[in-house]
């Protein structure tokens, strides 16, 4: 089971793979990548994560949600390159009561945001490069290498 | 050659010591503060920031803990995943 | 603008209409058709609906909810015959903030299933048939009409 | 011929009384319980129910609401949808 993947995330494949005849109330949660951040345009950006402890604390999000709710559970997160519009996350939650599953979807996504190792790097339309830093004022901090070298769209 | 704590450096931090992993020399056990002492003494480690998110062999992990040779020691810039 | 559909509802494609650079955020609910109701299997069932009345139903539940949150909605719900598995209904949400988007959809399934006139027959594997009834002890009161004809599947 | 009232019957209420649809002639403006009244009479309509879901002209109604000829009035079972 991998819960990273340098993919493309397909939203209904992994909604039907929730789906079952106990549980056919399904709530899904996707993040796209937005064209903008702090006033600045966004070209693309780059996800890396510490793969590992990323997949452990992915699976351990899982089973808490499926413990604590009567809900079968599929999460994707993207790695790599990704241009705008691109899924950077998506959560799919198949429940008993619909309740329940809207409830376990909105926990899920704020875990893996509070808990997973995963890093935002984003290239602007204006040429500057950047790592996102929730906990920085404008929310970013200045990436040190150079942004990219000729060769680069 | 004695087993050695392996240290990881991600994202921001990865940039502001120009490596991705080092390897520490342990000499008996040691915490994970000490472990954050040797870094900020190495290029670039006085960048780092006074408090930063860290994990052994997975799981995170406070200051205090204790971290033994053979350990992975990750330093964690604050997440920006979901 | 049309919230009633004959055809099958792709899930993609809809989150795809709410999705904007400004709205990243997208949360979607979807109800299946189960195989099972009040311990009789489910064959297959058909919805019926007044029309005109479900479709301006749909269209005030759209606009009421764009209306309270800084959202974007999509609504589909099917018409016909259906079978197991088959999504029956189908909404998405897109909010600047994720919590906006979970509280908006969760209204408005609520709202589809207390205001919008759509009726349940469900065809069961042993040979019965009846009307959904949310108000009947059960959850079903027995079909009038024959079940069906012996050139039916 | 005056204009009369459309009632509109759907799902289980079309059943009890064979048709989805009858016209009754309108003698002045009469209320939805009015209506009522008079569809219970008909074959199959004395199996409705006590109360029930109306719409008139696409709008959910109550028992006391106004009817006109030339309004739909449309007697809605317990709703399933969703």
């Amino acid at each position: 089971m991998s819960y990273l993947t340098g993919e493309p995330i397909d939203l209904t494949a992994l909604a039907s793979r929730v789906e079952s005849a106990e549980r056919g109330g399904v709530v899904t949660f996707v993040g796209h990548v937005r064209n903008h951040h702090g006033g600045r345009g966004v070209r693309r950006l780059e996800y890396s994560a510490y793969a590992p402890m990323a997949e452990a604390e992915c699976q351990a999000i899982v089973r808490e949600a499926e413990l604590r709710w009567p809900v079968t559970v599929e999460l994707r997160h993207r790695t790599g390159r990704l241009d705008v519009g691109d899924v950077a996350v998506a959560i799919a939650v198949a429940g008993n009561h619909r309740g329940e599953a809207f409830d376990a979807c909105r926990w899920i996504i704020d875990e893996v945001k509070r808990r997973v190792p995963i890093w935002k790097r984003e290239y602007y339309t204006d040429g500057s490069v950047a790592w996102v830093d929730p906990t920085a004022a404008g929310g970013t901090v200045p990436a040190a290498e150079p942004a990219e070298g000729p060769g680069a769209r | 050659m004695p087993e050695s704590i392996r240290v990881l450096l991600f994202a921001r931090y990865a940039e502001l010591l120009g490596a991705e992993c080092v390897e520490l020399s342990a000499a008996g056990p040691s915490s994970v503060s000490e472990v954050l002492d040797r870094v900020r003494t190495l290029p670039g480690g006085s960048a780092l920031p006074q408090s930063m998110l860290c994990a052994v062999n997975l799981r995170q992990a406070t200051a205090s803990d204790l971290v033994a040779p053979g350990d992975e020691v990750a330093l964690l810039p604050p997440l920006a995943g979901g």
